[in-house]
This record gives C-alpha cells, structure tokens and sequence, in this order.
C-alpha cells in the first residue's frame, strides 16, 4: 500500500449507483422492456416537444429519424451516406450499435431533466424510434432479451471504418499511420494560387462587427463590418 | 492600405500631445493594492472575449464558444477565454461533495473498486504539464468552403494550458488493474449529459493521461470541467472528460454517443470512421488573420501557433504567396509534446496583395497537408480533423480576408 | 491529528450519500457557453484571493499584495492572482495614448531618439518566455525572527507568467545606441511615481530585456503595468518598470530612489549594498506549509517552488527533520531559466512532529543557505534578498507553523 | 532600416518633457534655486500634512530626517547605521546621491499630485530638508551651482558599498560572485535541530483567519485561527 490513508473501497450500492455504461455487447443493460405504444406516450409526453412528435425536428437538433430504407436495413449501410448531396444526417442514418442509442437517452434525455427516465421508459421510447424508422413493427416490445436480434436490423451497423490512424491504441485501427502524406516543399511549389472559395460580401457583418472582436491596439486593428469592404 | 496609419506623424518642432501634455496618471495617485483580490483585465481589452459562432448551433447549453486568438500571445491560453464546448450546460459544483470512482467493466479487471474525494486525490503525488486541448470539430466548418471570417471562429477551438493532476495510471496501480485484460478505459462525467468516451490503456500506460484538478496554477474553471477533468494530451477535447465522476476499465471500446453518432467522420465511400482520436499536426497563422486591417506597408511580426497530438512540432514553414515559396519561422521555446509552439518571422508588407499560410512539421516528419491533399483522401464531410493549411489574403486594402485556394 | 479526517468512511452496506442521491448538476441542464465571455473562478475558490500583510504598510497604494502561493498548482501564476507591488496606486492607462520613448543622456550615445506607440511596437519581432518575478523584498519581514505566519505572507510577492514583448536590444538597434559607451539602461514608468531603476546594458545585449505588453496570454494585467513594462529576468521585481513610458542609455548609474533609500541592503558593518539586483536561489515548499491543517496521517505529496535569478534549477532537496537528512525531490518539466520549477516528493506522515525544509541548487552549482550560514554574512537587517531556507513544523495536531530554527 | 515604418524620431520637445532624471553627477538637473525659508512654506502647505511638520512622522512613512549628527557629516558615515538597536532608519540616514533626493521629489511629490513643483520649489524642501537634518544652515539657498558642493556634507555620502555579487552586470560590484556559501549535506547534516521563533500564541489570528485563506478541499485545509490552537 504505497498511499497509506488515501481513497477507499467502493461500496455495491455506490457501482450500481453509478455505472451505468450499456455497451455494445449490451453489458450494463437492466432488465426490462417497453413497447412502441407505450413509448409513442413517453415520447409525446416528454420528448416531442424538442424532437417534434415523429423525431423530424431540427429546431433543436438534427432530426433523429429518415433517411433510411428498407434495403439499408437489409445491407446495413445507409446508401444515402454515399450521396453528398443529401443534406443533413439523422440519428438512425449514423447509428451503428443499439446499445448506444438505449444508453444515451437513459443517461441523458429529456435534455433538462437527464436520468429521469426508468428503464422500462428508455426501452420504450426506443423502441418508438426504431418503430419510426422501420426497423421493428408497431407493435414490437423492445427488451433486454431482445436487443441483440434488433442490433442485426440497424440500418447502418455495417457503416463504420475503423481502419485508419486516428485512434492513439493498437486497436482498433491501423496503429497510428497518418492518411494523408504531404511534403514540405520551399520553393516554386504547386500551382500558381488562385482563389476557390471566400465569404460573400452580404456575409460580411453576419458575425458582428470585426472591430469590435479585436484589441483596439496592436499590429493589426478588426475590420469595421458595418461598412462595405473598401469603404 | 487606408487611411488607418498610426504611425503617429508629428510637427518637428512640436511633439504629441500626449507626451508633451503629461497624462492625468502621470500627475495623480493611482488606486491601492488588492482593490481586486482577484483581478480582471484593463476595461481597454473588452474586445478580447471568447464568442458564439452565430447559426452554428440552436441551443446555448449544448454549443460552443471560440477563443479569440487573433489577440493571443505565447502559449498559454487565459483561462478565462478558454474555449468551451459543453453538451448539457456547465456547472459549478461544490468540490466537498464531488466523489471519484475507479471501477471496471467486471470483477475479472480490477481488483478494488475505489472512491476518492478531492481531498485525497490531491494528496497524492501530482505532475504539472503543458498541453494543448481541440476539439475534433474544429475548424469543422470550413471541410467545403469558407464559412467564417475569422480565425477566432475558424480555430478557436483550441486553447492550452498548464494543467496539474495525478497520472491516471497512479490510481488504476492503487485499484489494481489487470492491465493485460484491461485494455480500454471509459471516463464518465457528473453534469446532465454525463459524457463518456473510450480511451486505449495505452495512453494511461504511458503516464500522460491525467486527473487533472489545476490549471495554469488554479482550480480547473466551472466551465472546463471544476472540480476534475481527464487530461489526454494529443487527443481532441471531447475525450477530456469535465467533472468526472468515474472511470471504468473493459476489455472492449464503449460505443458511447459521441463515439457512434458524433466525433465519427464521414469519408466519401459513405462510411464513417470511428474511434478517431488524435489530433493531427496543424497550424494557423493568428496575425495577421481574417477580420484584421493591417494599418499600414512596412514591417510586420507575421505570428501564429502550431500543434500535433503525435508529439512535438519540429518545424514550421510560412508563405506570404500562397504555398508557392516557404521560410521557417522562429520557434519560441519551450518547444513541448502536445503542446502549442507559437512561431514568428520577419515581414515587410509591400503594400500588393498577399496569400499568407503556414504548415507545420512534428517529430514523426508529419507535414501539415494542404485543403487538395486532404480531400482527395477525406472529400469534404468529415466534420472532424480538419488540419488544412489555412490561407489568409492581405489585400490592398489592408483588409484581411479568409479565404481557401483552387485545386 | 485532529478529527478532521475527510478519508470519507462509509458503511460498506450502503454508501455515500454524495454518489447514492443523484447531484443536481447530473440531473438537470447547467449554464448556456458564454455565459461569461472572460471566465472567473469557481465560487468555491473565493478563499484564494491575494492579501495584504496586516500592519505592513501604513497606505494602500504604496503598498503590496501577496500571492496565495500555498493554493497554486505548477508554475504559471494566474494573472488574477499575480503579487502587487506599486509606490503610488495603479492605472488603467488607455494604451492607444500610450507612447514609449528611447532616448540618451547625450547625444553620443544614441543617434536617434525614439517614439513608439503600441501599434507599433506590436508589429515588432516578438519573443514569449516564462519568467519569475519576486520582490526584493520578499521573504524580507522574516530576516531577525518569524514574523508572519503562511507562505502567502512569508513568500508571495513571487510569481511566474509567460511574458510577451519585443526584446529591448532591437529598439536600441532602431535607435543606434553605442554599445561602447552606453553602459547603463534607465526605465521610467508614466505612473506618479515614474519609477525609474538602472540596469547593466550586459542584461540587454543578453537579449533576455523584453519591453513586454503580453502576460499569459493576454494583455498585462493593468496592475502589472498595462500597457508596457519591462521584463528583466533573474531581476528583482523593481526593475521590472510598470507603465514603462521612456527607457534611457547612459554611461553611469542614476542612484535612483529605490536605488539609494530603498532596495538597498543594510550589512552589519552600517553601511549598505547599493545595486543589489540579483535573485539569488531560492525554494519554498508550499503545501504543506504555515497555517494549514493536515487531515489525516499517512501519505502526502509535498510540493513547492524553486527558483534562481542566475539561470535554470538544478536540484531541489527536501528534509522533515530540520535539516538532519535530505531527498532529491522530482523536478517538473520543463526546467527553465530564471522561472519558477515546481518539485513534488512523496511522504507518509507517521503523525509525529516533522520539519519540513527544502533547499535548491541552481546550475553555478550555488546552493540555497539556511539562515545560519545567510546571517553570518549578512546580518538580520538587510530587509532584501532572503533566500534562506524556509522550516515549517507539522505539530502533531496536523497544524502547520512557521518556525526558524537555532544556529 | 530592418523595421520600415514603424517609430519615428522623438523631438526635441517631447524629449524634454520626459527626460527629467536626475544623475549622480547632476546631470539632468535643471537651473533653479530656493531657500530654506521658502522651503519652509512649501513645505508646511505642501508636504507636512503627511511627514510632519519636521519631516518626523511615521504616519504615512518612515521619518525623512532624525538620527544624523555632526560627526556623520564629517565622516560620510551614519554611525547609527552600525547599532543594530537603533530602530528605523530615516531618509537622511540613508541618502547618499542628493540628486536622488532632488530627483525623487521632483517627479513623485507630493504624492497626490506628483510633477506639480516648479524646480524652485523642489530646490527648497530639499534645502528644508537638508537644513532640518543639519546639513545646511538656516539662510542657505540650494542651486543648480551649489548641490555639488552640498553633496559633499551629505552625512551618508560614504555609506554605501558596491563590492557585491549581486549587480547582474561587470561594474559595479565583483561581477556576480556569491557572497554566501553553503553545502548539499545530504545525511546526518548540521545540529540537531531546536525551535529559535515561532509566533506567539496571541498573534495567531493576526493575519485574520486562516481557514478562509485556504482553498476548501486539498490535502490540508486551513487552520481555524479564531480559535486557539489545539482545540
Ligand atoms: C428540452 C429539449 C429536449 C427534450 C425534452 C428531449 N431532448 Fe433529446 N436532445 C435535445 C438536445 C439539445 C440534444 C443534443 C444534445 C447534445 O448536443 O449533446 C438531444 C439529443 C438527443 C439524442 C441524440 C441525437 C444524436 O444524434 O446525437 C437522442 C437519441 C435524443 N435526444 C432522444 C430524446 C428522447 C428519447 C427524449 C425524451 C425521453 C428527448 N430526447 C427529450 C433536446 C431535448
Ligand atoms: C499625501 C501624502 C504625502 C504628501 C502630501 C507628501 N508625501 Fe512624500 N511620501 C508620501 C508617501 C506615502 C511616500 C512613500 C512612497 C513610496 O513608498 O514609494 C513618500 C515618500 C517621500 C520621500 C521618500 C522617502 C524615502 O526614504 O523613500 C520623500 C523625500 C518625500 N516623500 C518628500 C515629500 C515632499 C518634499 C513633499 C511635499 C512637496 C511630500 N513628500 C508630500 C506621502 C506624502
Ligand atoms: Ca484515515
Ligand atoms: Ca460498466
Ligand atoms: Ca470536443
Ligand atoms: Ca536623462
Ligand atoms: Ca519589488
Ligand atoms: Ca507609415
Ligand atoms: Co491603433
Ligand atoms: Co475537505
């Protein structure tokens, strides 16, 4: 014991007060279950108001549910992923381990009221979702029992790459190895510049005026933005 | 360049007024000491604030505020413009009732499952690091285009401290870690959204990973995270878990929220990746900078800042245009692993248009890729890891615009 | 030790009451990001404030305020928190009025007298170090016999800032100084004071002199001197001219007031050192120290701060038997020059009685004295430049007093 | 010209405005002269309020006169200097450059109104000073000509030594040498150790309370000092 008098045994109660992580292997699950019907009344009650009452909302948020389709469900890989004209990206487009899902709305929803929810809740209004986006049928109950075999029919649990260098471990991933090689050339490189992409004058005072986001001395002073460039 | 010059002309035979005119502080009795116990900066620097990017998010409690680097020296980053990025709204939690748990996924990983309160854990041996922390979506608005006109929204995800803690390690020792099972590490926090994020032993291993309480000599700020917070040099923010609360050890990665349906960056196959953590080398050319007028030709400190989550930087190159020809800049030391280093080179401003970019180099031989370079591995969807060289455009003018180059 | 134990015992059927009921800040929504666009401390931090010495001074604004040293992590002190020192109030100079000029005592020294405004100066190469500052006079109450009881007092006109400014030898450049002959530098503060104190041209032509406009990150402190003061490193704090308005060559010294009636050090034969400058080597253990209450037995990590005026710390050797047996504490990375280093040593208390002393080397190879060996030279009434080693006693209670201890 | 545009030459008028130290040698010292009896004027309206009216007070600060006596004027020496009983230690009995003296009051005095004297009335408070401490007979009217010639009776003028290590330059002083030496005994070093001060129990809360100068959580907290030690 190198730190005499320092820190303490946790106690049962304490862990289970606090762990609760639900991974995707869904250990760190309770039991318990919820159907859609019950979770279309806990998602009216205490979730449509920011989500919007089929999860399309984003006046808050990006909308939870779309963008999905039966043949995603079937592959596993939300095809509209691929198209980069598609504009936003919903919950269930990304999501690719159930337990997540189950997870965050237990530890975090509703947003000013997190921890609120029982377990039989959280399954519920999950089971909502996935009702909303196909995945399981009107009158599914979602369980403990049950999640695993749902896990196989998420529309993007084969979406996701781990086959890169960005992760600071030996697994998952490549180990570190960078992507992208650049050099450091010093001179007459690359193409004579030219200029691509910049804001658009109408968009010149849409941060607030720039003189006033800079120190009223030094090297350089902020751009008055109230006035057109050049004025 | 306009008629901004301050270059303060005077009459020969006369002088400025304020030096010939002696100013009121120069005749007058100043204020005492400790008139602050805790003091504040001059009422001139009200510019200098940390600010929302406006539309970027539709909620206040699970958004952002940037630090304004354009007025930023050296390294370290005031706490008080620390940048922010909270999910569930930031508390300012009583320390006396804040408790730390160790535990692990199942029996098998950890031997004695611990609670410490902050009394104890800072009665343990402690170190006192530098690091820089960004978050992984910083600089996320530009992957397509410019969207912003300074480098305070660009890049001001991004701040760096000194931060004081125990190695985590210490406490997975005390706790007894089977570290040949153990192999990944859940931070958990104590505000709404409780954050949790996986970690690889490996960085606790190394000795980096911190419980950190102090920064930059004082307690963690409310809004970084008082009274604890996971320190991981070289990985982007969102895994510097605030107010932690506990840590778990698994054989496996948790699969959290912000492993699953955020912090995944989209590459053009349609798939994402996940688990991406590191922050790559980077640098941003702070002054001059978007939103800046440079008030007349002449010579001009051109200064910025670089960093890498591999380690330390170990060159950085500046082009005033765009990318065709490069000098090395100075590097202020210390020059510190997962740190920022500030650079500096001599410029005189002929007064014509200039395109100003830097690109850093670490200790691996990494070099800072160009917007071409980058997309052509990532397309431009990622949200995540952008590290592009960044350009600015002095105009004529004086005017400094943001601006991003062809091909 | 008294009951004051916080080991936080629980019965193992049932648990903390802090982790069994859910804290607020887990179950609800905290503060929107910028709420504050310059952050502050925690609530809970109100203790660690700076403070004047009871009875020391009969004015507040010519007057001091003290470091909490004993609550501070690392080695950067937060500007809000950095010692004061002024002679006639501090100001909240406009720095756009603000003017620096550099001039000769005659003309053969310098070609061409200068003025420079902040615009200016801030387009100048720039440098950013770490530096300590402490006070002449520091430690200075405690030269005959104990006389105050926490490190606040005894050692708190110290701290540490990575300071930013253009070093002074490339204005005298501008201004063609003649090395030759221009021995002696004047700085002159715009304050009632105008504070003005000589240094050796040598420190310049080191390139270590800054003309500084930038602490931690941000602006001075108006306190520190907002916009310009001097950075003199290795140098006593007075030297540091605040509100610097004029800096003067010359080829003799100016016998300034603090440099004839004060800052000079009484020696036992009556007569006094003049243009004793230097801050010689020096530690402090800060945790734990006077007038703070240990817990519990059993382990602590003792930490403090070591410094030295001539270049960067060697070793630090901490004793807990007055003296009798020493171990080399761990040194914090990095080990600068003329900057604070923090060490940290692991201890288990037995709950005895304990003396608690550190003692540092610099790189000369100079060794911190103890008060035997400093007052043999010196005396007890030089009022400046004690750097003796400092004891503190844990009593058995767990309180901690300052103590000098015999021959 | 490595820096173009930026600083300009100072004029002749500005310079004049701020170069007004004084030096050792007098230079910087500007024409003028006052007497003791105008001296005393300016000083009894001006300075007394705060030093007293024979420059004695302790008040605000340590007494500016007091503790010289003849035999230091001959010898440039203040013997009290030497009695580690004598309490304080006035100005005078430290004062070795009296263009320090000049110098000071005219840039930082009065202390509410700094930079208001006009040289005359700098020359004479110096003067009462000086005649307050001895120095100088009642009808003596200090000038740009004479300060030299006065510096000569200054009762410190000798009192000061430069053969130090701590001038972070060649000269003065022995170019840095240390004058302390001390050892890094690492065992059985040194006598055994023996309490020589500590603060008396009735200064203990002197400072205020120390619980409230301590952060609430660490490894120590702060000492109740409102009540007595022990309790
Ligand atoms: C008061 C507003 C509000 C209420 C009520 C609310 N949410 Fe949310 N929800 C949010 C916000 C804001 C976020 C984004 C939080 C963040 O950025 O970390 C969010 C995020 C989510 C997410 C994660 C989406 C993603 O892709 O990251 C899910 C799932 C979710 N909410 C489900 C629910 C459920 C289920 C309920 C009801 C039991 C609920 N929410 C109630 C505001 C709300
Ligand atoms: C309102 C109060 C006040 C008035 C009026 C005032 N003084 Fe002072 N004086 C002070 C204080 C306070 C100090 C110490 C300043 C410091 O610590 O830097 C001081 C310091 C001095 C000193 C330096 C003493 C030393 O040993 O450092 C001299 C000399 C002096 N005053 C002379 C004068 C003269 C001459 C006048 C009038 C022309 C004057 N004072 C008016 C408050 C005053
Ligand atoms: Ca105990
Ligand atoms: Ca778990
Ligand atoms: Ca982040
Ligand atoms: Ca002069
Ligand atoms: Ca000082
Ligand atoms: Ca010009
Ligand atoms: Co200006
Ligand atoms: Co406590």
């Amino acid at each position: 014991q190198p730190y005499p008098n320092v820190g303490r045994p946790a106690t049962a109660k304490e862990i289970k007060a606090w762990d609760i992580d639900v991974r995707p292997d869904f250990k760190g699950l309770p039991p318990g279950s919820g159907s859609v019907a019950k979770g279309t009344e806990v998602w009216e009650a205490k979730c449509a108001s920011c989500h919007g009452v089929f999860g399309e909302s984003n006046e808050v948020f990006a909308p939870l549910v779309g963008g999905t389709t039966k043949e995603d469900i079937a592959s596993g890989r939300v095809a509209r992923l691929t198209d980069p004209s598609f504009p936003g990206r919903t919950t269930l487009m990304k999501l690719s381990t159930l337990s997540t899902l189950w997870d965050y709305i237990h530890r975090a929803m509703p947003w000013t009221q997190p921890k609120s929810l029982t377990p039989d809740e959280v399954y519920s209004v999950t089971a909502y979702l996935l009702n909303l986006g196909g995945v399981v049928p009107d009158d599914f109950v979602l369980s403990q029992q049950n999640m695993a075999e749902v896990q196989k029919r998420l529309p993007n649990r084969n979406g996701m790459r781990t086959d890169h260098g960005l992760w600071p471990g030996k697994s998952p991933g490549n180990g570190g190895k960078p992507d992208v090689q650049a050099t450091a050339c010093m001179k007459d490189c690359g193409p004579e510049p030219q200029l691509a992409s910049f804001l658009p004058e109408h968009a010149r005072n849409a941060h607030g005026n720039l003189a006033e986001q800079n120190r009223a001395v030094g090297a350089q002073h902020g751009a008055d933005t109230t006035r057109p460039a050049g004025a | 360049p306009r008629a901004l010059a301050t270059a303060n002309p005077v009459d020969p035979q006369g002088g400025d007024p304020n030096i010939l005119e002696l100013p009121e502080h120069s005749r007058g009795l100043g204020q005492p000491v400790a008139t602050d116990g805790y003091g504040k900066p001059s009422k001139y620097e009200a510019n200098v604030q940390r600010r929302q990017s406006p539309g970027l998010t539709q909620t206040t409690q699970a958004s952002v505020s940037f630090a304004p680097l354009q007025s930023l020296f050296g390294i370290v980053t005031p706490s008080g413009l620390h940048f922010e990025r909270h999910h569930q709204g930031w508390w300012d939690i009583d320390p006396s009732k804040h408790r730390l748990m160790i535990n692990g996924s199942d029996e098998r990983l950890l031997k004695k499952p611990m609670v410490f309160t902050l009394d104890e854990l800072m009665r343990l041996p402690s170190v006192s690091r530098f690091h820089f922390i960004e978050c992984g979506a910083n600089t996320g608005m530009e992957w397509g285009n410019v969207a912003v006109p300074t480098c305070q929204y660009s890049h001001g995800m991004l701040s760096c401290s000194e931060f004081t803690g125990v190695p985590l390690k210490l406490l997975f020792d005390m706790a007894g870690v089977d570290y040949k099972k153990a192999r990944y590490v859940l931070g958990e926090g104590a505000d709404g959204s409780s954050m949790t994020r996986t970690l690889p032993m490996e960085l606790v291993e190394s000795g980096e990973v911190l419980v950190a309480y102090g920064q930059n000599g004082e307690m963690l700020r409310p809004e970084n995270g008082y009274p604890l917070r996971l320190v991981v040099p070289g990985v982007q923010g969102v895994s510097w878990v605030k107010y932690l609360r506990r840590i778990e050890v698994g054989d496996q990665p948790y699969g959290a929220k912000d492993e699953v349906l955020h912090y995944i960056d989209l590459m053009p196959d349609g798939r994402h990746r996940q688990y991406t953590s590191i922050q790559e080398c980077k640098s941003v050319v702070t002054t001059p900078s978007g939103g800046q007028v440079l008030l007349d030709k002449g010579f001009y400190n051109i200064t910025g800042l670089a960093w890498s989550g591999r380690g330390k930087i170990k060159r950085v190159d500046v082009s005033v245009d765009g990318g065709r020809n490069w000098r090395s800049a100075r590097l202020e030391t210390p020059v510190l692993s997962k740190c920022l280093t500030r650079f500096n080179l001599d410029w005189v401003w002929d007064g014509k248009p200039a395109l100003i970019q830097s690109r850093a180099m670490d200790e691996t031989g990494y070099v800072q890729p160009s917007y071409r370079q980058l997309r052509a591995v990532r397309g431009t969807r990622s949200i995540y890891h952008n590290n592009a060289i960044q350009t600015w455009l002095v105009q004529e003018s004086g005017e400094v615009k943001n601006v991003q180059l062809a091909g």
